[in-house]
Formats: C-alpha cells, structure tokens, sequence
C-alpha cells in the first residue's frame, strides 16, 4: 500500500484556491492562522471518537457531553483562580490555565471511563441501540451539567498574556490562535508517535484492523478500547476548554454544537482513522473560514457541501480503514 | 437458459472464481461440487447478484444480466436459497413466505390497501409453507422456529418466488436425518416438472448422486470437471481436488 | 368497521385499548371538559406530536432508519405556512400555497438524502442527517429577510381561525364557539385522519416490505425488493407526514420560530416519545406523545413541589428542579432502550400473552 | 500413556441459535501432531475457535495441561501457550511484516535466532521485512500468519488450513517447519483438507462429521484405509449416517 497524499494535498490546494477569492494576503493570513486553529481544536476533540470507533464499532453520540464538561471543568477552575487570569504576566496566565485544563481533562476522562462501563458496554454491536443510548446519556448529561452549573451561559475571558494579536507587518494573527495551533499539532504528534512508535500504537492499530485476532495473540483488548475510550473523552475535554476559550462563552449546548462539527469531520476522514481526521478537520476549519469571509451567507452550508463533496469522490471517506 | 462466460472474481490477488464458463438447461438438476474453499458459493453470489463479478458475463436467456444488482436478477427468475439461514426473525413463517408471493404480484409498493385483504397472497403462501409441511406452524415467529423447520422454511421462501432457476446452497445443512427427505422430495418434485433448471450445492455425495442429472466441480476456483455423476465422481482428477489438493491437472485432460 | 378504520392493526391488549379510546375522546371532548387557553393549547400540541412522532416511528421502528433530520422537515412545513401567510396575507389559499410548497421541499429533500445516503450504515446515515439538520437550522436563523431569524415569524391567521371569529352566539357548555375552537377542530381531525392513514401504510404490502427491511435487508434484496426505493418512499411518507405536521402547528399558533419547530432539543423529544412509546407499533407514538407533551407541561409543576420539599439540599433540589424534567425522562428513554426494546406499548401487549 | 496436552470432552456450541457441535471429543498429545479432519461444514473451524475461546462452549470441557480452559476469555487462554492461526489468516494489513511479528512476539522483541531460523523457512518474509503485510501475495500472508504464531515458543498450535492456496514448494518448507516444531517445543492441532499434505504430517487425525467427532486413530492406520477415508471424508458414498 502506497502512501496515499492525495487527500494531503487537498489542504494547501484549498488554501491557494482561497488567495485569489480572498483578494487581499492580509485577511489570507489571518484567515488561513483562524481556520488552522479551528481545525486543531476540532481535531482535538474528535480524534477519540474516530480511535473507539475504530477500534469496537463503537460510537458514542454522547461525545459532545465530555466537550461540554471539559469547557464547564476549565472555566469554573479559571474562575476560581481568576486574580491569575487578569494578571498581565504570561507565568501566572499559565498557572492559571494549566491546572484548568488538566482538571478538564481528568474529570471528563473519569466520566469517559463511567460512560463506557454504564451507557456503552451493554449494547456492543447493535448500532440502532448504540445510537438511542448514547444520544440518551448526552440528553441527561446536558441536564445534569444544568444542575450543577446552572441552565445560563458563563463568560469567560481569557487570560490577558492570550489575549491580542501578533503584528507581524499588517498581519494580525491572534495569540490564542497560534496556542491553539501550537497545542493541536502537540496533540497530533504525540497520538502519531503513540500509534506509530509504541507498543500500545500498534496494538490500537492492529485492533482497528482486527480485534479478534488481537485477542488471540494474548492482548486483552477491552482494556485497551477502554482505555483508548478514557484517553478520547480525556482530549474531548481538553478540546472544550480550548473552545471554550475560544468562544469566551460556555453553555450546556456547546457539545452538542460542536459534536456536529465532529461527527463531519470524522465521516470526512474515514471512520477509524486518526490521519483523515487530521486532514479532514483543518479541511473544515480552512474552508469554514474562507467561505465565512468571502460569502458569509453560504458559509453554515459549507461544511455539509464539503461532506457530500468529499463522499462523492471518496464514499468511505479520505482513509477508508481496512477492515479484515 | 442460465449460463457462465469466463466469470471470474478476485479479492486482493486471489482469484476465488476463476474463469468458470458453463451453460445449465431447464430441465435438468446440476451439482456443484468441490472442497472447501472450492469457490461454489462464490459462484452461487456471482450468479444472484450478491457479489459483481471482476470481469465474464452472467446471461439469462441471453440476456447480458452481469451488471444487475441482486433484485433485479431475483424478479427475472433467479431464485437461491442461502447456505446460512437468512430469514425475516422477527416476522411469523407466514410473512416470510408472503413477502416472497408479494415480489411476483408487485403489490411491494401499494400503500394503502390492507395486506390482511390480499387473501389470494396469504392462500399462496400458506400452499408453499404446507409444501414444506410447516403449514401448523404458519404464525409462529421465524426465529422461534427450530433449525430444521427454518431450513424448511427458506426452502419455502424460494417456492414462493416461483423461479425458472433455483438455487440451492446446502439445502439439508444442519438438518436431522428425518427432516432431510421432505427437502430432497421437494426438490425431486420441481425436477419432475421438466422445466426448472436447478442447481445444487451439496457435499453429502449421496445426496448429489441420487439426484444429479450432471455434476460440475470447482477446484481453486477453476471448473475442473464437467460430466454425468457416475462418470466424474470415480475421475481422477476430483479424487485429486477432493483428498490430494495439489494444483489441479488440465480441466479437459 | 373498526378494523378497516385501523387497517386490521388492534391494540392487542386491554388497557392499550382503553388509553387510546381515551385519548382519541379526551381530545375530542378537551375544549369543554378544560376550558381554558392553556389546556386547549397543550390539547392542540398533543395533536401535532402524535403525527410528528408517528411518522418518526415509520422511519425509525419500522424501517430502522435513524435519522436526526425529522424536525428538519417538521420546521419547513410549519415555515412554509406561515411564511405564505406573512407574504400573501391572512387568506386560506395563502395557506394551501404554504402547505403545498412545505410538502415540495420536504420530499425533495427528503428523496435526496435518502437516495445519496440511505446506503449506507445506520450510523453512518444518523451522523449525515445530523449535520444536515443542524446546518439547516443554522441556515434557517441566518435568512431574516425570509424566516424572521432567530426572532421566527410572527402572523394572522384566516379569521375563521381566530378568537375574535365567532361560530355561533352564545357558547356551548360555557365554552364560547368561537375560531380558536374552529382551529383545534380543524387540527384534532387532521391528526386524526393522518395517524390513520399512517396505520394504513404500515399496514399496507408496501409497510411489510419495510418491516422485512428492517428486519434483513439482505434477504430482502435478495427476493426482489430494492431497498434503496423503498428505504427512501418511507423517508419521502414520513417527511410529507411531518411537514404537514409543522402546517398544522403554524396554523395553530400563528407563530413560528427555530426553537418550536427546527431545534434539536424538538428531535429529542420525538425520539423519546417514540421510544418510550414502543417503536415500530404507531400506537406506541400516540401514547409517547401524549406522554412527552404532559410531562412537558405539568410534570414540571410536580417537580416544582418536590424542589420546594427539597429546598435545603443542594444538589438535589437542583434534579428536581422544574426546568430539569427532560432529565427524569432521558433516564426513562435509557432504561427504556435496555430493558423495555418496545416501550409501553410493548409492555402492555405482553402482560396479555 | 501420559496425560494429553489438550483433551476436548461433550464439548457443544451454538452459535446464536444454532447448535455447530454436539459433544466433540479427541485428544491433542503432547509433543504429537493432530490432524482434524472433515468434510465441508462438519465444524472443524469451529472447534478450533472454541478451543481458543473465540466461540464459547455451551457445554463440556476443554482441558489444556490439566486445567480446564472452557470459559477463560480468548487472551487468557492464548497466555496459557496456545497460539491460533486462522482460515483468513487475519494478518493486520496495515501493519508491516515487522509489526505483525512484533505484536505477536508479546514477551519483547523477536529473538533474533529464531527469526533467522524463521527466516529460512519463509524467506519471503525478510525480503518484505518492512513492507505492510497487505501488499504480501496470498501465500506470504499464510507464511506471516504462521510465522506470527511461533515466534515465540507456545505449546500448543492451532491451524487453520496452513496450505490453502500455497505453492508446492512451500507447502514442502512448511512440513519441515511443523516437524522441527513438533519435535522441539511443541504440540501441533492442524485443520486441512489437503490430504497429501495431512498423511505427511499428522501423528493421530480426528475426523469429524456434522459437529461430533466421527473417527480417532493413527494417522498411518487411518490413510491405509481407504473405506474409511472414503466414508468419512465424502467422496466415497455410503450412507450419511
């Protein structure tokens, strides 16, 4: 099997299609920096999903509750810790951030891990009950985080060192964007590294092939999807703080907002495919952004176009996974 | 007539039917044998439509029928009865075998009339399921059914096709020894109609012999052998694919 | 008789038969056994989700079909009315033209999807319907000029179906006979003849080839049957079902907004509806709905009571807050999917046998 | 006679509603190479994946070095020394030759010697070392699938059809291969219907027929005779019990 950059190459083309349309390289810039950033934190969140599906036929319409939790977990630690927030200095900003986000990560992982054991297990390999289950547990989910966090909106601002842009001649890129970019391609390289140079990356990508067969080589491989489950909510928590901040807002809603955006960008990649996901959520960033600017009122249909663009050309998705 | 060129199919490099051309007439009831993995119910998928063929036509009457997907090719007279049981489960025996009358009437896409009012489809239906003696058991659901009587009962699916050409995937697999003679007198009752081509996938060669009026057997995917039964079941050359399993002698040496 | 009317499909049980004689009556007889606005509205909701959820379960119970786009086709029915109506004035041939043109749209989309997705896997449909649905509804708030936004649209209503119309003098077991009554007449009785004519098609050989469908789409196709065409008339029956279904809420509220007719929070609800209900048994909507809508309506003020009991723990007097009942009823949809496949309705069937 | 290394007693299963086996038993002894034999559909395939916990008994026991393994979950069971080779060979296609031995070798990497020695049986696998294993021809993937089953040491080898669509050349390195196996470290249960290749081989066979073991015996005795072949293995009639 070759390695296939076709879909690769579709990122640039779409933004070199996009300088002409856009006209000015300015707005190009800032545009192209925005729809990175969005895409990265898309990714973010729906690499988990893509990896469980992958690996037990397994999808969880629930995903977008653990996006949520992360962005409430972040932003009531953030607040807590506000005097940090609005502190001009980067350290402190940092201080502040990090243990949010660490807390975003840790108890959306924790509810992952109880979300696989009450919702998920009982209803292996019967996709029609999958879906009812899971879209029930996001229902109570979101009203239990109205319990708990109240049914209103929180603001949130950002961290003042985050906060503006970076002039680097008339481009203005914003320095949440670039941290945004910066932690998206960590995440990206560190799941890269783990499912192309360890021990437990190949057990995950043997598993997404055949699951069986992995067992009977002496692997317990529920261990692994459960921990590959934990991991994924872990990262969707992670991906909501980010939005979260993002946004300056959080609501209750904001998982299932966002779980749309990741369900598109999962099809787009080919179900199980950490690779596809990558190429098809900056895809989707990229592209969301240059249309909102060069035709806003087109723009909330472009990602569904992208999609039926996409599955007519590839109808697997860009890296349809080998199964069996 | 029903009739092979050169079909072949490949999955990845191996190719799991290999060139086969034949020709089945009505009339007349054809094994196919072979070992495991032989290809027959490739060949069997090939034929129905459930898989698309990598390249060798499929004529029905002599009409190139190769690229029609599986339903098409069922309406044209393409009846098979599948290996695994296959049946509607949570459906009573009776529905089952309605639905099958139903494809031929093609009432399938009235709306608004009552299925209860469409006596003329029940009748049929209840003849093909007391055909297969399982008339009793007409409300029963089919997944309640015990083994025996849903191998019957698959067989009734295809009577209520009423096919010019019926396939059976091992008909009897899994059956009590007693429950085995209602389906071969079945199938001794279409072949005495005259008309019907039927073709058998069977591996207890008594079966075959006793009812063949000519056997073909597949090897790696290959039409190896092609003749009356006495003559091909004591040839070499099956002897060969069945028990010796190297690659196989020229078909026609 | 009866059984031609339900098109041969009997409750099969006692009490199912008893709640639906009492359904069917109770909101005949609503107006003047709960006078008042509020109750005629709730009887009027009633109505609409019994049509919305039943044409869900042809998809969803009959057919297998998951799909999150229903509320998609619900909202382009009722914003085709009452579009129609803002620009073509209070008239009842504004209506037909809203009605009409809301039944286009919907089964051309409908057909479309259907036809470019419904091959593939169930997931793999229920996440394209979602972005579909979820696109559309943002698309919905971002055309001012024709929806009214987020804002919705505001309207009149032909004055035969107002208050101030008055059938006749006087009023009819103290409940005056005026046009609000006229509407929920003209509502109760579509419900009523489009919940039958439901009955009918699943009832029909059309609906035993979906059932089949559902059941092995395999075996299906391997008989004759095409399962892309029928897959995709069931999404076309059930989106014209729904579209009128939106008509009929429109015309009954003389307002339509994306909250009330395209959100995904209305999604949820026929979906609970249907699956508490029991899936593919129709009667099992009709009993989902009446449920949902109640619940929606006054389990809140129940809840009220036990927040008020609750007042002093914290967080327990947040569960039973009474803006928290989708909550009671997500964990009864999920329970429902594990223990009770067939819902109430189910249920009830079994205690018989 | 010393314990057999695994011994098969009234094992049943159903899979989903239907019963495959109905109280299959033989014996694999230890250090010996078995031979199950069948006609098409007799449940062979099946009694291998009951062994390996991939179908769960119903009924009866499977004992393995003393111990009854009926019930244990499929890692515990391959952890017990069993490795399993099945009819689809199930080689990860995405993972290259190196990485599909890699995940098999579960107690570290590969050891060297025994690659070597692996090496010179399937020479293909060197030469493609570093290769995704779906770009591998039929027959490299029956050798990986093998291969991948005895990279380590294991006590007991499960095989499904090893020859199926193989070249004679390698049929002939794979006989040598099972035979240092079985003389070294090894006991072997082997699936085929290439008889040639099983009458070569096989210590003791078991033949099966419609889910029960039908004949156990000497592989010697058993290919001498040819009623009985021909009864049990379909090409002679005689009557369908």
């Amino acid at each position: 099997m070759k390695k296939d950059w076709l879909p690769l190459l579709l990122i640039p083309a779409v933004a070199v299609v996009a300088l002409p349309l856009v006209g000015s390289p300015t707005s190009w810039v800032t545009l192209t920096a925005a729809g990175l950033a969005m895409g990265l934190m898309i990714f973010v969140m729906a690499s988990g999903l893509t990896l469980t599906f992958g690996l037990m036929d397994v999808l969880n319409f629930g995903h977008g509750a653990f996006i949520a939790v992360g962005a409430f977990v972040a932003a009531s630690v953030m607040l807590a810790l506000s005097p940090w927030m609005t502190v001009d200095s980067l350290w402190l900003n940092l201080a502040a951030v990090g243990p949010a986000v660490l807390a975003a990560m840790v108890v959306s992982g924790v509810l992952g891990w109880g979300f696989e054991r009450v919702i998920v297990r009982p209803v292996y390999g019967q996709h029609l009950r999958q879906i009812l289950v899971t879209t029930g547990g996001l229902i109570v989910a979101e009203q239990l985080l109205k319990v708990i966090w109240g049914p209103d909106q929180i603001t949130l601002a950002r961290p003042t060192a985050l906060r503006g842009a970076f002039l680097l001649g008339d481009v203005a890129i914003e320095k949440y964007r670039v941290l945004a970019v910066i932690v998206g391609l960590v995440v990206f390289a560190a799941l890269a590294i783990t499912l192309n140079r360890t021990r437990i990356g190949l057990l995950i990508r043997a598993g997404v092939e055949n699951g069986e067969m992995v067992e009977a080589l002496g692997y317990r491989i529920r261990r692994l999807f459960v921990g590959v489950f934990v991991a994924g909510s872990a990262l969707a928590g992670l991906g909501g703080a980010m939005w979260g901040l993002y946004q300056e807002t959080v609501t209750a809603a904001i998982g299932a907002q966002v779980a749309v955006l990741v369900f598109i960008v999962i099809i787009i990649g080919g179900l199980g495919s950490v690779g596809g996901c990558f190429v098809g959520a900056l895809l989707v960033g990229l592209s969301a952004n240059y249309i909102g600017f060069i035709a806003p009122k087109v723009a909330l249909g472009s990602n569904i176009l992208l999609m039926a663009l996409i599955l007519l050309w590839r109808p697997q998705g860009l890296y349809p996974v080998a199964k069996r | 007539m029903l009739a092979t060129e050169d079909l072949t199919i490949r999955f990845g490099g191996h190719a799991a039917v290999d060139g086969v051309s034949c020709a089945f007439q009505p009339g007349t009831l054809t094994s196919i044998v072979g070992p495991n993995g032989a290809g027959k119910t490739t060949y069997f998928n090939l034929i129905s439509g459930q898989l698309a063929a990598t390249s060798g036509k499929v004529r029905l009457n002599g009409e190139d029928i190769t690229g029609y997907a599986a339903p098409r090719r069922s309406r044209l007279g393409l009846g098979r009865a599948f290996q695994l049981t296959n049946l509607f489960p949570n459906l009573s025996a009776l529905e089952n075998v309605r639905l099958a009358v139903q494809v031929k009437s093609g009432k399938g896409l009235d709306l608004f009339s009552r299925t209860l009012g469409h006596r003329e489809l029940i009748d049929r239906a209840m003849t093909h399921l007391a055909a297969v003696s399982l008339a009793e058991r007409a409300q029963a659901i089919a997944a309640t059914l015990p083994h025996g009587d849903q191998r019957k009962l698959e067989v009734a699916i295809l009577l209520a096709l009423e096919p010019d050409i019926f396939m059976f995937d091992e008909p009897t697999a899994g059956m009590s020894i007693d429950e085995v003679p209602t389906v071969l007198d079945i199938i001794a009752a279409i072949k005495a109609r005259g008309d019907k081509t039927i073709l058998l996938v069977e591996h207890k060669m008594d079966v075959v012999r006793s009812l063949s009026d000519r056997i073909v057997v597949l090897h790696q995917g290959k039409l190896v052998a092609d003749g009356k039964p006495a003559e091909v079941i004591n040839s070499d050359i099956v002897r060969e694919a069945y028990l010796g399993g190297a690659a196989p002698r020229d078909a026609h040496g | 008789m009866v059984r031609a009317i339900l098109s041969d499909d009997l409750p099969r049980s006692r009490w199912l038969a008893v709640a639906l004689v009492l359904i069917v009556v109770g909101l005949a007889v609503a107006p003047f056994l709960f006078p008042g606005a509020k109750s005629l509205n709730v009887a009027a909701k009633i109505c609409v989700f019994i049509v919305l959820a039943a044409s869900f379960d042809l998809l969803l119970g009959y057919t297998g079909i998951v799909s999150f786009a229903h509320t998609m086709f619900f909202g382009i029915g009722a914003y085709g009315v009452a579009i129609a109506l803002t620009r073509l004035g209070a008239e009842w041939t504004a209506v037909a033209v809203g009605i009409v043109a809301g039944l286009i749209v919907a089964v051309a989309l409908a057909a479309l999807i259907g036809l470019f997705s419904l091959r593939v896997r169930t997931i793999f449909f229920a996440m394209i319907t979602l972005a579909v649905a979820s696109a559309f509804a943002i698309l919905a708030s971002q055309l001012p000029a024709l929806t009214g936004g987020e804002d919705g649209l505001n309207y009149r209503l032909p004055a035969a179906l107002r208050a101030s119309f008055s059938l006749a003098d006087g009023t009819l077991f103290g409940v005056r006979l005026n046009g609000r009554l006229v509407d929920y007449y003209l509502v109760y009785a579509a419900s009523l003849v489009l919940v039958l004519v439901l009955l009918r098609v699943v009832n029909s050989p059309f609906g035993s080839v979906l059932m089949a469908i559902r059941e092995n789409p395999f075996r299906a196709e391997a008989i004759g049957y095409r399962t892309v065409v029928y897959r995709t008339i069931a999404s076309c029956i059930a989106a014209a079902v729904a579209a009128l279904a939106g008509s009929l809420l429109a015309l009954w509220s003389s307002q339509t907004n994306p909250d009330t007719t395209l959100s995904f929070d209305i999604m949820v609800d026929i979906l609970l509806m249907v699956v508490i209900g029991g899936m593919g048994t129709m009667y099992g909507a009709v009993l989902g709905a009446v449920l949902l809508v109640f619940a929606q309506n006054y389990l809140q003020d129940l809840l009220g009571i036990a927040n008020q009991a609750l007042a002093g723990v914290p967080l327990l007097a947040g569960l039973f807050h009474p803006d928290r009942w989708l909550l009671w009823l997500g964990v009864a949809f999920i329970l429902c999917v594990y223990f009770f496949p067939t819902g109430i309705v189910g249920s009830l069937r079994n205690r018989r046998s | 006679m010393a314990e057999p290394l695994l011994s098969l007693r009234g094992v049943k299963t159903d899979i989903g509603r239907y019963h495959i086996l109905h109280g299959v038993e033989f014996d694999v002894p230890e250090g010996g190479l078995t031979m199950l034999l069948g006609r098409n559909g007799a449940g062979k395939t099946t009694t291998l994946r009951t062994i390996m916990g991939l179908w769960r008994a119903t009924a009866g026991e499977v004992r393995f070095a003393g111990r009854n393994i009926a019930g244990l979950a499929t890692p515990d069971i391959a952890r017990l020394g069993i490795a399993y080779v099945p009819e689809s060979m199930a080689i990860f296609a995405d993972l290259t030759v190196q990485e599909n031995l890699t995940l098999a070798a579960r107690s570290g990497p590969p050891d060297q010697k025994r690659l070597d020695w692996i090496f010179s049986r399937f020479e293909a696998l060197k030469r493609f070392w570093t290769l995704p294993a779906g770009n591998l021809s039929g027959g490299q993937k029956q050798m990986l699938a093998v291969a991948r089953a005895i990279i380590e040491p294991r006590r007991l080898l499960l095989i499904d059809e090893p020859t199926k669509g193989l070249a004679p050349a390698i049929i002939t390195n794979m006989i040598d291969a099972f035979r240092e196996l079985k003389d070294g470290e090894a006991s072997l249960l082997v699936v085929e219907q290439n008889f040639a290749f099983a009458r070569q081989l096989g210590d003791t066979v078991a033949v099966m027929d419609d889910g029960k073991v039908a004949h156990t015996g000497s592989m010697a005795a058993f290919a001498a005779d040819d009623a009985l072949q021909q009864h049990l293995l379909g090409m002679g009639m005689g009557e369908h019990q």
